[in-house]
């Protein structure tokens, strides 16, 4: 990414941080009620007219979603990514169905695994991947996969394991007086 | 006294030595308590259904039907290992070895196998590997469909134990506890050869008679149902697909 | 009269066994030959057999109603009545059928009836492909009678006659007074409208497994099915003696089992006629399918007919 | 539409007249290829149960269980890996990290069964068709998910080394020492090899984490020494390092030492805790060797008034003074002693039990007495002419140069034994500029010294003879004296133990040289136990004999360290001292 | 003739869904059609049925044979993947990748090992590179096997099919020999490749090479030169060039509207940029004309295949040594890399938050837009017989969009 559509997109979008990985790839961070303004702007000026993906990375710690836009520009052959923060709790954004139609899938995805609403994005609310999910959306770092899987799914029972150091303790090793 | 020998027989066939899972016992497995509790929320009546549309179906459960006697049993069971009509559903990865198996390399149609699209024709149903919990319920309507006697076939290590998915969220564990399983064949991805021979492992099954998975799942049928009501919280579909 | 109603009947049974079984043999070998196309080895020979035998045993069936039952049962009535109004073998009590009170149009009628009470059958299973297929062969059907019809008026017109049996007679003496070559305009539009009748691809709209899967069979099973498979040997054997009584001189020689030899050979070629074309091309859409009928097979099915009528 | 798009498709039919392209009987024509992921195959000989397989397992499907005819030893568990095949994705990855090499996979892979219980299998154990099988997929060159290869530790140069009394071994720098705590597989097996049982893989995690004051408190957990230890420690543990059947074990003792060197002294108290509030119960400690200041940490810790006699000028007893200062400077060893002496406990120098004090008094005034008093004095050779001066004994002049004597050694010294005073002595007459030999009885690789020791002895210009029995020491002519001895054969025992050295009757060969260092091993001296003590404790060919709790058969007195375990080194000693100190708890406890 | 037909089923559809009077009103981006009226039926093709590829399904609202609504419904085979490699080790994430994209897993393993090691600053040795972009060709040619079997095979003929899965199983079989793995190779692990090529390796793969070049030569001759294959796939789901990009579409797809786009030449990875070929592009973005896309790519794959072997460095190392796998922490960072698979871009983002375990992994498979939103679109308007072909046509793979 040249330097001056950076400072361009800095002064007009409030664009930081920028992160230059190499020749090809870059990533910015930008204000969320600046994000969809931002992505037009590429979009149409910029000539960022694909949509390589756009996802959701949970930063639990921090107490807020990273989105993450993914957009490539052929003619500059350039990866952007944008990285828009949003808190944990307060989870809608803007959609951006009207620049990809394609972008719908996406946000029925990220609404359904994360619980991230965009409003007036079509179908919204239908399925996609789950049926009659029950519970926080399976994404989330909160949610522990294993525990539900063992909760919901019968384990086929019967197996137990041994810990080499804690099995030689006890055969070779069983004494109170031994110093482990 | 003819009774008692049909009894005989059909518990002879019924409960086979050394697959205790093939005819699950309700009382030993999973968490009896709580499938008891659970049976007496659960409400067979195709509650999962509008009140309009439980009139297209049928709201009785499946009854187990006896076996004929003798060499004609014997015959139509010969038939039946020979003439094994798959359901082409492709629940999971190991659909994608079926492909191979279905054509010139490895030319299943040569020992009597071919792939049927619909499943009331159908007699197997190879479950290919993890099933989500989404599928899942495509494999029960699937199954109740399927006219009987009929097999199941769990391929691969994810319908014994979870296999890779033991941690997922949306993929079952054991199939037996869903469905009545007839033969597993172990691997990730079995070869088609491995499937190819659990084939045959079932051709032997049925001739022997011990492929009595239909009348498992009648005489079950309560188990199963809780089992599967379990996992598939928005039950929408009737619980008597036949 | 009783003794000559039992004869009949006993004939007529023999009659059928032989085509129930030549029937199946030809499926299961045709299929077998297809495979090799495909360069594969091919399921045996007498896999129909025990498919039928199969479905017959099934333990379990389910109905959606009455006529889903009449369905099946109505399409072997199809294709019993195409076959018994028949010759098969040419000059042979025991393989004449019921030939002297049938005649074309009825056939024809049968090979309708059969359908029709399918398509009856499969509207009652409820599964949408049903419908869809029986739509869809409906229609084709419609379009590839056309030809055949014109190809048929073509013959009687020829010969004055409706009755097959004197078709086939007026067809003896040598191959060049067989229709084929004596009419063989009547004849390629019949073998082409024959193709759709089949069921083969170019044209099996009807039970395109990739698109409707099966269509009207869909829902059928068991013992149902196992009837299906009956009749689509026995129609299938029936078809191919009528073209072969149509437009290939029948079968006929002075023994017993050189006529059937002959018929066998006739129909055995028929067949792989229908095969040859259907390993090669994909399918029809049903539009594309009726279109294909109402184009070529037709007209050379009016030239068939203006050259007999002058 | 060309006629060539009506026509071509029916060359489909060419295909008809060629061969079939179906495998005939593949189950039996097609095997998997020659690296084909199938079955596990294990050589549970050679498979030590480490469990490395378990840890990479992504799909929890190995599980480590016993399995009847493996023993549990050293360097063993006695389990083996049992597969579940409702869970393995036939990656492999278990038999690439493998240390031992010991599991595969053959080429087979149809398993078929009704009964979904039976897809669990111990490889190698359960008689399988596949067991034998050559083929299948093995871990191949040029592959390796493990590094069979140590860090190099830095050294002195052994041109330099033999010159000065400077520590040899210069410590890892911050990045070895991650580079190799890396190597680790944590299988946790040194842990029982270990006498004290420290919890090696703990500390090289907190050596990996970078946590420094975590790795302290781990080590401390076990071993109050471990400055000293991570010097000078006999690293039992290491023989029996998983890694080692990849190459090189895991150097476990520099890393403990890495640890303690990154932690300032002053720090200590700030990291360890310093135990429970005091009870007012007394226990005396003879002896400040290895064995007694560990018991005294560990009863100081439990809030016991500990007091430690030691007939020295300095605390530390053989560490200090058996060990030359270029494997073990004196810093270090106050390091240790520093701290475990600002938890408390009293150090009573230049007391001899005994002698300056009477063993009755300690009994009496204190709850329980612990003694780890060693092996002081140094065997003889028992040949003619021992009684001339020059001939000294190692562990003396080891002693002399602690205390900061120059002894007279002349110009060249014979060493006698194979032991790691042996060594020590000859390298600290090496530092001297002496011309060393030494005799060893029996071939090199019986010798008691560990490996690196005599490899550095011999880098440093010790001449090491093996298979060389004294015969008799005579004055020499040139030199002080001259040392006599015959060649031995070894002598395998019928009865199946170790070799015997005899002598071949007529070899004789001759050292001419200024001193005689005998240093073939010391015994024990109890001359300061009362009768009336000797009399409760047992004893069995010089060594106490005491119960798990290192009781003897006084109730009240403990006793550890070289004159109750066999292994007679440092870390034995602690361990004693610390199960001492638990006994000690218990019996004042149980009062 | 091109533009026209595109600009025709573009409009068409538009019309669909904007303007038309006779439809239904549009409820929440979606037509909401009265099933009661008995003009529409409701049919769900999949996730049971021969046409689908795949376990997923298509709700289609139809209208006699015209199908007026078209709803993808994925998840059938869904997993839950980037939640498990979440909890998984890195090297333990290796294993799983690959069952991602079932019939092509190797772009998978490539991109994981791809990214891992860049953000753990690893450089994979010259030889393993190359073993590497052999692989890739080989997927790349079983894939298209795959698919050119079910392409023949959505359109009934059945004969093509049967051979071109052989082929694949024979490339196959090279892969067993090469990786000890049939279906899910495993093959490339972050640092390089876990084997070298076995003794005679090369000649036997050109030999295979050889039989599937020759049964492509048979494919070519009975398939695309057959006057009823045209008819069907002639003029089906074209895909105009203005919705490309507004539907993210990439690989063949977009290559057979015109587009010149192929990151082995845009971006190029491993050693493409050392291999020899063009772009092949097509015009008419119609079934036919991304059929013959495919076909020629499979043409240009043997060839690219000829001349890795022929340009591999004969010896060298092909892995480089790992940190201890069983605790490899990664340092903190993002990466996001790609690669043309045989539907288009296939990329995997990392992020990694200094852990031994990523902290997310995102794929982004092609068919993720192809079989949704795009196939969505592109139904409507068409024929029922015709979703299977045109389905297959956009090549579609389930289990990479909801992974």
């Amino acid at each position: 990414m040249n330097i001056e559509l950076y400072k361009n997109l800095e002064n007009s979008f409030g664009v930081t941080s920028l992160e230059v990985k190499n020749r090809n790839q870059s990533y910015i961070r930008v204000k969320k009620e600046m994000a969809v303004p931002l992505i037009t702007h590429l979009k149409l000026v910029e000539s960022y007219k694909h949509l390589s993906f756009f996802t959701i990375i949970d930063q639990i710690e921090k107490g807020e979603f990273e989105l993450l836009y993914m957009l490539h520009s052929y003619s500059r052959n350039h990866d952007l990514g944008i990285i828009v923060s949003i808190e944990r709790h307060e989870t809608d954004m803007e959609s951006i169905h009207h620049l990809w139609p394609a972008a719908e899938t996406y946000q029925r995805e990220l609404r359904e695994m994360f619980g991230v609403e965009f409003p007036d994005s079509p179908g919204l609310y239908e399925n996609f991947c789950l049926e009659g999910w029950e519970g926080i959306p399976p994404m989330r770092r909160e949610f522990d996969t294993k525990r539900y899987s063992e909760d919901t799914f019968y384990k086929r029972p019967g197996r137990e394991t041994n810990d080499p150091a804690k099995y030689m303790k006890e055969k070779i090793y069983p004494s109170e007086a031994e110093t482990w | 006294m003819e009774k008692d020998m049909e009894r005989r027989l059909y518990a002879d066939t019924g409960a086979p030595e050394g697959s205790p899972v093939v005819n699950p016992d309700p009382r030993t497995l999973g968490d009896s308590s709580n499938i008891q509790l659970f049976n007496e929320q659960l409400k067979l009546l195709n509650s999962g259904l509008t009140e309009e549309d439980r009139l297209n179906f049928c709201d009785t459960p499946p009854e187990v039907i006896k076996p004929f006697r003798g060499h004609w049993e014997n015959f139509l069971n010969w038939a039946r290992s020979e003439s094994l009509w798959i359901l082409g559903f492709g629940t999971g990865c190991g659909a994608i070895e079926l492909r191979p198996l279905m054509t010139s390399r490895f030319d299943m149609y040569q020992y009597g196998i071919q792939p049927r699209p619909t499943p009331r024709q159908s007699s197997i149903f190879v479950i290919g590997g993890y099933a989500s919990v989404k599928t899942m319920k495509r494999i029960v309507r699937s199954y109740e469909q399927m006219q009987g006697p009929k097999f199941v076939l769990g391929l691969g290590s994810c319908t014994i134990n979870g296999g890779m998915y033991y941690d997922s969220y949306n993929t079952v564990n054991r199939l037996d506890h869903y469905i009545p399983v007839d033969v597993y064949i172990a691997g990730c991805m079995p070869r088609p050869e491995a499937l190819l021979a659990g084939l045959m492992e079932l051709k032997t099954i049925i001739k022997e008679g011990r492929g009595e998975g239909a009348n498992k799942y009648a005489e079950n049928f309560e188990w199963y149902k809780a089992n599967q009501k379990r996992i598939i919280k928005d039950w929408n579909m009737p619980d008597y697909n036949w | 009269m009783l003794s000559a109603i039992l004869t009949k009947t006993f004939y007529t049974f023999i009659s059928l066994m032989v085509i129930l079984n030549y029937a199946l043999l030809l499926i299961g070998s045709m299929a077998r030959i297809r495979a090799k196309v495909q360069g594969r080895v091919g399921q045996p020979v007498w896999q129909p057999y025990i498919d039928i035998i199969k479905n017959y045993g099934k333990r379990t069936a389910v109905t959606h109603g009455v006529m889903f039952y009449l369905g099946p049962v109505f399409r072997l009535a199809g294709g019993l009545g195409t076959y018994l109004f028949m010759p098969v073998v040419y000059g042979f009590v025991m393989f004449e059928n019921f030939s002297f009170s049938g005649d074309l149009l009825l056939v024809m009628y049968f090979i309708f009836f059969g359908q029709l009470g399918m398509a009856l059958g499969a509207g009652e299973s409820g599964h949408p492909y049903s419908p869809l297929g029986v739509s869809r062969g409906l229609a084709q059907m419609t379009a590839f009678e056309l030809p055949f019809a014109l190809a048929v008026i073509s013959i009687v017109a020829q010969y004055g006659t409706l009755s097959i049996t004197e078709i086939v007679a007026a067809q003896q003496g040598g191959w060049q007074n067989w229709v084929a070559f004596t009419n063989p305009f009547a004849m390629i539009a019949g073998m082409l409208a024959f193709l759709g009748m089949s069921m083969q691809n170019p044209f099996s709209v009807v039970i395109a497994p990739q698109e409707i899967p099966i269509g009207p069979p869909t829902e059928m099973h068991s013992a149902f099915l196992g009837m299906l498979q009956t009749n689509r040997a026995i129609f299938n054997g029936a078809k191919m003696v009528l073209f072969m009584n149509l437009f290939w001189g029948g079968a006929t020689h002075k023994y017993l089992l050189v006529a059937i030899l002959i018929m066998v050979v006739k129909t055995f070629l028929i067949y792989l006629y229908v095969n040859i074309v259907g390993a090669s091309f994909p399918r029809f859409k049903t539009e594309q399918s009726i279109r294909f009928f109402l184009g070529v097979p037709t007209i050379i099915g009016i030239i068939a007919v203006i050259l007999q009528s002058i | 539409m060309s006629l060539k798009d009506l026509v071509a498709p029916f060359m489909v039919w060419g295909r008809a007249l060629q061969k079939p392209y179906t495998q005939k009987n593949p189950i039996i024509t097609r095997p998997g290829a020659d690296r084909y992921r199938g079955f596990h195959v294990n050589d549970i000989h050679k498979c030590v149960g480490c469990g490395t397989c378990e840890e990479i397992c992504q799909n929890e499907a190995i599980d480590l269980v016993p399995v009847d005819g493996i023993e549990t030893k050293h360097g063993d568990s006695g389990l083996r890996p049992k597969i579940d095949y409702g869970r393995c994705c036939w990656c492999a990855l278990c038999v690439d990290i493998c240390p031992t090499s010991s599991l595969g996979m053959s080429n087979e892979y149809i398993w078929i069964d009704s009964n979904p219980e039976v897809f669990r299998f111990i490889p190698g154990a359960e008689n399988k068709t596949w067991d034998n099988s050559k083929k299948g997929y093995r871990r191949g060159e040029g592959y390796d998910l493990l590094e069979g290869q140590r860090v190099p530790m830095p050294m002195l140069s052994f041109e330099e080394s033999q010159k000065t009394f400077i520590e040899m071994v210069q410590g890892f720098s911050r990045e070895q020492a991650l580079r190799e705590a890396d190597r680790c597989v944590s299988c946790g097996l040194c842990i029982a090899t270990c006498p004290a049982h420290m919890d090696v893989p703990g500390y090289i995690n907190a050596i990996r984490n970078d946590d420094m004051e975590e790795g302290l408190r781990i080590v401390y957990e076990a071993n109050p020494l471990p400055a000293s230890c991570g010097r000078v420690c006999s690293h039992a543990c290491e023989d029996v390092c998983v890694m080692k059947h990849k190459g090189d074990a895991l150097s476990i003792r520099w890393l403990k030492r890495y640890i303690v060197d990154r932690i300032y002294k002053g720090d200590y108290e700030k990291i360890l805790s310093t135990g429970e509030a005091k009870n007012g119960k007394k226990v005396a400690i003879i002896g400040s060797g290895p064995g007694g200041l560990a018991a005294a940490y560990y009863l100081s810790l439990l809030g016991y008034e500990v007091t430690v006699y030691d007939s020295n000028e300095k605390a530390g007893g053989m560490i200090r003074y058996g060990i030359p200062e270029y494997r073990l400077p004196y810093e270090q060893v106050d390091k240790d002693i520093d701290y475990i002496k600002s938890l408390g406990v009293k150090i009573v120098q230049n007391t001899k039990i005994g002698e300056d004090l009477d063993f009755m008094e300690l009994y009496n005034n204190n709850n329980a007495v612990f003694f780890s008093t060693g092996l002081k004095d140094p065997y003889g050779l028992d040949i003619p002419g021992e009684e001339f001066p020059g001939v000294t004994s190692g562990l003396s002049l080891l002693d002399d140069v602690t205390i900061g004597k120059t002894p007279d050694l002349g110009k060249s010294v014979v060493v006698v034994g194979g032991g790691n005073v042996a060594m020590d002595a000859a390298r600290t007459s090496r530092r001297l500029n002496c011309e060393v030999t030494i005799l060893y009885r029996r071939r090199i690789e019986d010798m008691p010294a560990d490996v690196e020791e005599i490899h550095e002895s011999q880098e440093e210009g010790c001449i090491i003879e093996t298979q060389a029995i004294p015969l008799r020491i005579v004055k020499g002519d040139k030199t002080r004296l001259k040392l006599y001895w015959g060649r031995a054969e070894m002598v395998t025992d019928p009865k199946g133990g170790r070799p015997r050295p005899v002598l071949i009757e007529g070899s004789e060969e001759v050292i001419e040289c200024d001193t005689v260092i005998p240093a073939i091993g010391q015994q024990a001296d109890y001359s300061f136990l009362p009768e009336e003590i000797v009399n409760n404790i047992k004893f069995n060919r010089g060594m106490v004999e005491v119960n798990e709790y290192k009781q003897t058969g006084d109730l009240k007195i403990f006793a550890g360290g070289d004159i109750v375990n066999f292994k007679k080194d440092a870390i034995s000693a602690i361990a004693n001292g610390h199960s001492a100190a638990k006994g000690i708890d218990l019996y004042l406890n149980q009062l | 003739m091109v533009e026209k037909g595109c600009a025709n089923l573009f409009t068409r559809s538009q019309k669909h869904i904007n303007d038309n009077p006779k439809l239904p009103p549009i409820v929440n981006g979606r037509a909401k059609y009265n099933l009661e009226s008995g003009k529409y039926l409701k049919i769900w093709q999949g996730p049971q049925h021969p046409g689908i590829t795949g376990n997923m399904s298509l709700e289609l609202t139809v209208c006699g044979d015209e199908i007026v609504d078209c709803k993808t419904h994925v998840g059938y085979l869904h997993r839950g993947f980037e939640k498990l490699m979440e909890r998984r080790k890195y090297m333990q994430c290796f294993p799983i990748v690959c069952r991602i994209a079932v019939p092509e897993p190797d772009f998978n393993e490539y991109l994981f090992a791809a990214t891992v090691e860049e953000l753990a600053g690893i450089e994979a040795p010259e030889r393993a590179l190359w073993i590497r972009t052999l692989n890739l060709e080989m997927a790349r040619l079983a894939s298209f096997f795959m698919w050119l079997g079910g392409q023949s095979g959505s359109f009934g003929m059945n004969t093509q099919g049967q051979w071109t899965v052989t082929m694949r199983d024979y490339i196959l079989d090279r892969f067993e020999e090469l990786s000890g793995g049939r279906i899910y190779h495993m093959y490339m692990i972050p640092g390089g490749v876990r084997a070298d090529l076995p003794s005679g390796f090369e000649n036997r793969l050109l030999d295979t090479l050889k039989t599937c070049e020759k049964c492509l030569d048979d494919v070519e001759l009975t398939m695309f030169n057959n006057s009823i294959f045209k008819k069907r796939s002639k003029g089906l789901g074209i895909i105009h060039p203005d919705i490309v990009d507004e539907f993210g579409i990439t690989g063949p797809n977009a290559r057979a509207a015109g587009f010149k786009r192929d990151l082995r030449k845009d971006e190029p990875y491993l050693k493409y940029d050392q291999l020899d070929f063009e772009i092949i592009t097509g015009i008419d973005s119609d079934a036919y004309t991304r059929a013959r896309v495919r076909l020629q790519e499979m043409y240009q794959s043997i060839d690219l295949i000829r001349q890795i072997l022929a340009k591999m460095p004969k010896t060298g190392s092909f892995f480089t040594k790992l940190p201890n796998v069983l605790h490899w922490n990664i340092p903190e960072g993002q990466i996001y890399k790609k690669a043309e698979c045989t539907r288009g871009e296939y990329g995997y983002y990392l992020r990694s938050d200094g852990s031994d375990k990523p902290r997310r992994i995102y794929v982004r498979g092609p068919s993720y837009t192809h079989a949704v939103s795009l196939m969505e679109r592109l139904c409507i308007g068409g024929n029922i017989s015709d979703t299977a072909g045109l389905m297959v046509s956009l090549h579609t793979y389930p289990p990479e969009v909801e992974r």
